[in-house]
């Protein structure tokens, strides 16, 4: 019962960041502060996510596999939001 | 209407809306990423349609290889493109292509929508000869064993493949090295991912491979990954691209095909027919085939994202 | 619980819908990436939220295939690909603007 | 309505849309896209049709699944070689277009062939 608590808190949580990640996409006025918005949102939604999902995985390997996904998706997201940052800065002036 | 197929159509909308867009975007480059989130989605709908090992499949190919391959040919194609748009055909011919598209469409969901019910099915022959080779997942042994000729026939067509890229190049280059070498700040943001992210993704590749035996997974699947990695070294600047006259590299190239070949031939000479694994060690020989393919499918796919060679075998 | 997950699917899935729009709209081809690396990343959330409401424990090896290539569209973008073929035309007719955004 | 009826009926689109992608577009890019979308809609319909087949304890028929994954390696390396064609003819002709006229324009030759 508690898991099941903290199943539906974190995946709440992850899903609330995704929306304000889509609501900064969209709304945001220009490429940089977009790209802000964006890498803020996707590591927490998805980790959060993946924590919540980590009573219900049934096993070990299903576990660490949760862990590696946020892992990996932490570093895409660092590494993307620096490759796009530069090639937004080499495309014109900044805002 | 349940809330899960509610989702289920919208899923199948969105994908619709991407299609279209692929077709009637107006930058080229605008499609391809629409291509690319079409191919995002397409991994679920697999996933939806309990074909994991499709779904893997596409996930490692529309999510890697193919965004590489296509983002950089639009990336590189922008400037070719704009005196091509007064090519387009006339009003009265796309109202025909697009009439003829509908039925093509039509015909196909009729066909599919009118199926017999229960539907026609090999399900219950491939699960009755599961036990023939030892191997838990019913795909990998359709692929390894029920259609061997067809797996086997696929990597020669993906050696042609490279064939035909390597013949584009000039006179002068063949047997070079393709794409120029690239030269990445070691500190930079690519080496770094490629240092951190190589390990786990070799890890991955090998794991995905070995899992096909008995769950969803398998040697292309495993092998993409592999030839992704390798990719991401190279446009990292950290190795450089092989030189195509290298006997090793040739080698690799032909190891899977070769080694099913053999094993084919084998079966003819001593068991029943071309590509007849023997009872007792059918696992073993699959197993062995699988190794050789992941190590071909990988050299193969990364040297067709390459590209012809471009410049002289020295470094 | 399944029905609690089945909506957060839903809810993630409406997320990427709204993705998309920026992927239509650009302007930029940044914007457009990183719509596309957003959408990418919600849709490795919603196969965990999948495979845990259908019980595919594969889905997680889909979605562990998707983060482990998340960075490959945009590396593309970034580096246009391996190969050079086409690059000295390209240069010659674009005076040097390859990386102008359209907006 | 069944969710394999949902994604029939998408892929079917997808085909059709493709199909006139194929036809209509005048860039040769475009024309590899299209064809990379009718082939995964003939895929998705194979999906769906194994789908349908389940059986013998498969939540799905392994044999159209094991044809779409040689389908998949099949469309990637002719995607590859076709991407590869593509580049060559920009390299040597100075534009990515097939129609007749521009090879009036491939005076250039960077590559010196």
């Amino acid at each position: 019962m508690a898991l099941d608590i903290v199943t539906i808190v974190a995946v709440s949580a992850g899903a609330f960041f995704f929306l304000a990640g889509t609501v900064g996409l969209l709304r945001f006025p220009d490429t940089l502060t977009r790209l802000h918005a964006l890498t803020k949102a996707d590591n927490l939604g998805v980790g959060l996510v993946a924590l919540g999902l980590l009573p219900r995985a049934g096993s070990l390997s299903g576990g660490l596999k949760l862990i590696c996904v946020w892992l990996l998706v932490l570093l895409a997201s660092a590494t993307v939001s620096q490759l796009i940052a530069r090639a937004a800065r080499d495309s014109g002036p900044l805002p | 209407m349940t809330f899960a197929l509610a989702l289920h159509i919208a899923l199948a909308g969105m994908m619709l809306g991407l299609a279209a867009w692929t077709i009637a975007a107006r930058e080229t480059f605008a499609a391809v990423v629409g291509f690319v989130v079409y191919g995002l989605f397409l991994a679920l709908v697999w996933v939806r349609l309990d074909a994991l090992d499709v779904a893997l499949a596409e996930a490692a190919i529309g999510g890697g290889l193919n965004g590489l391959l296509l983002l950089g040919a639009a990336a590189r194609l922008r400037a070719a493109e704009a005196p091509a748009d007064a090519e387009r055909p006339g009003a009265s011919l796309r109202l025909l292509a697009a009439l003829l598209s509908a039925t093509v469409a039509a015909a196909l969901a009729a066909a599919v929508l009118l199926l017999p019910e229960p539907a026609p099915t090999l399900a219950p022959a491939a699960a009755a000869n599961a036990a023939a080779t030892g191997l838990a997942n019913p795909v990998t042994n359709v692929l390894m064993a029920f259609r061997a000729m067809d797996t086997m026939l696929e990597k020669v067509v993906l050696l042609l493949a490279v064939v035909g890229v390597w013949s584009i190049a000039p006179d002068h280059f063949w047997g070079g090295r393709p794409g120029v070498r690239h030269q990445a700040d070691p500190q930079g943001t690519l080496a770094f991912l490629a240092r951190v992210l190589t390990p786990f993704g070799i890890v991955v590749g090998i794991y995905l491979s070995w899992t096909g035996a008995s769950h969803p997974g398998g040697a292309f699947q495993g092998a993409t990954i592999l030839a992704a990695m390798w990719l991401l070294i190279m446009m990292a600047g950290l190795a450089d691209t092989p030189p195509m006259n290298a006997r090793r590299l040739r080698l690799m190239l032909i190891a899977g095909p070769a080694v099913f070949l053999l094993v084919g031939l084998g079966g003819l000479a001593f068991g029943a027919a071309f590509l007849a694994y023997p009872a007792a060690y059918a696992k073993p020989l699959i197993l062995a085939i699988e190794a050789a393919m992941v190590l071909t499918v990988a050299i193969t796919l990364g040297l067709l994202v390459a590209g012809p060679p471009e410049r002289s075998a020295a470094p | 619980m399944t029905d609690f997950l089945t909506v957060s699917l839903g809810f993630i899935l409406a997320m990427l819908a709204l993705g998309l729009i920026r992927v239509l709209r650009g302007p930029g081809e940044a914007d457009r990436m990183m719509a596309a690396q957003l959408i990418g990343t919600g849709g490795i959330a919603a196969l965990l939220l999948l495979g845990s409401v259908a019980d595919l424990s594969a889905a997680i090896d889909v979605a562990l295939t998707l983060a482990l290539l998340a960075t490959f569209a945009s590396i593309a973008f970034v580096k246009k690909g391996l190969s050079r073929l086409g690059a000295e035309s390209s240069a010659a007719r674009e005076d040097g603007s390859a990386w102008r955004s359209t907006s | 309505m069944s969710i394999a009826s949902v994604f029939a009926l998408c892929a079917a689109a997808a085909v059709g849309l493709g199909l006139y992608g194929l036809l209509v577009s005048p860039q040769p890019l475009r024309k590899i896209l299209a064809f990379n979308l009718l082939g995964s809609g003939v895929f998705v319909l194979f999906g769906v049709v194994a789908r349908r087949g389940a059986a013998a304890g498969f939540a799905s028929d392994p044999i159209p699944q094991a044809l779409v994954i040689t389908g998949i390696v099949v469309a990637f390396s002719a995607t590859a070689l076709a991407v590869a064609l593509l580049l060559r003819l920009l390299q040597v002709s100075g534009s990515a277009t097939l129609a007749a006229h521009s090879s009036a324009r491939s005076s250039r030759d960077p590559a010196g062939t």
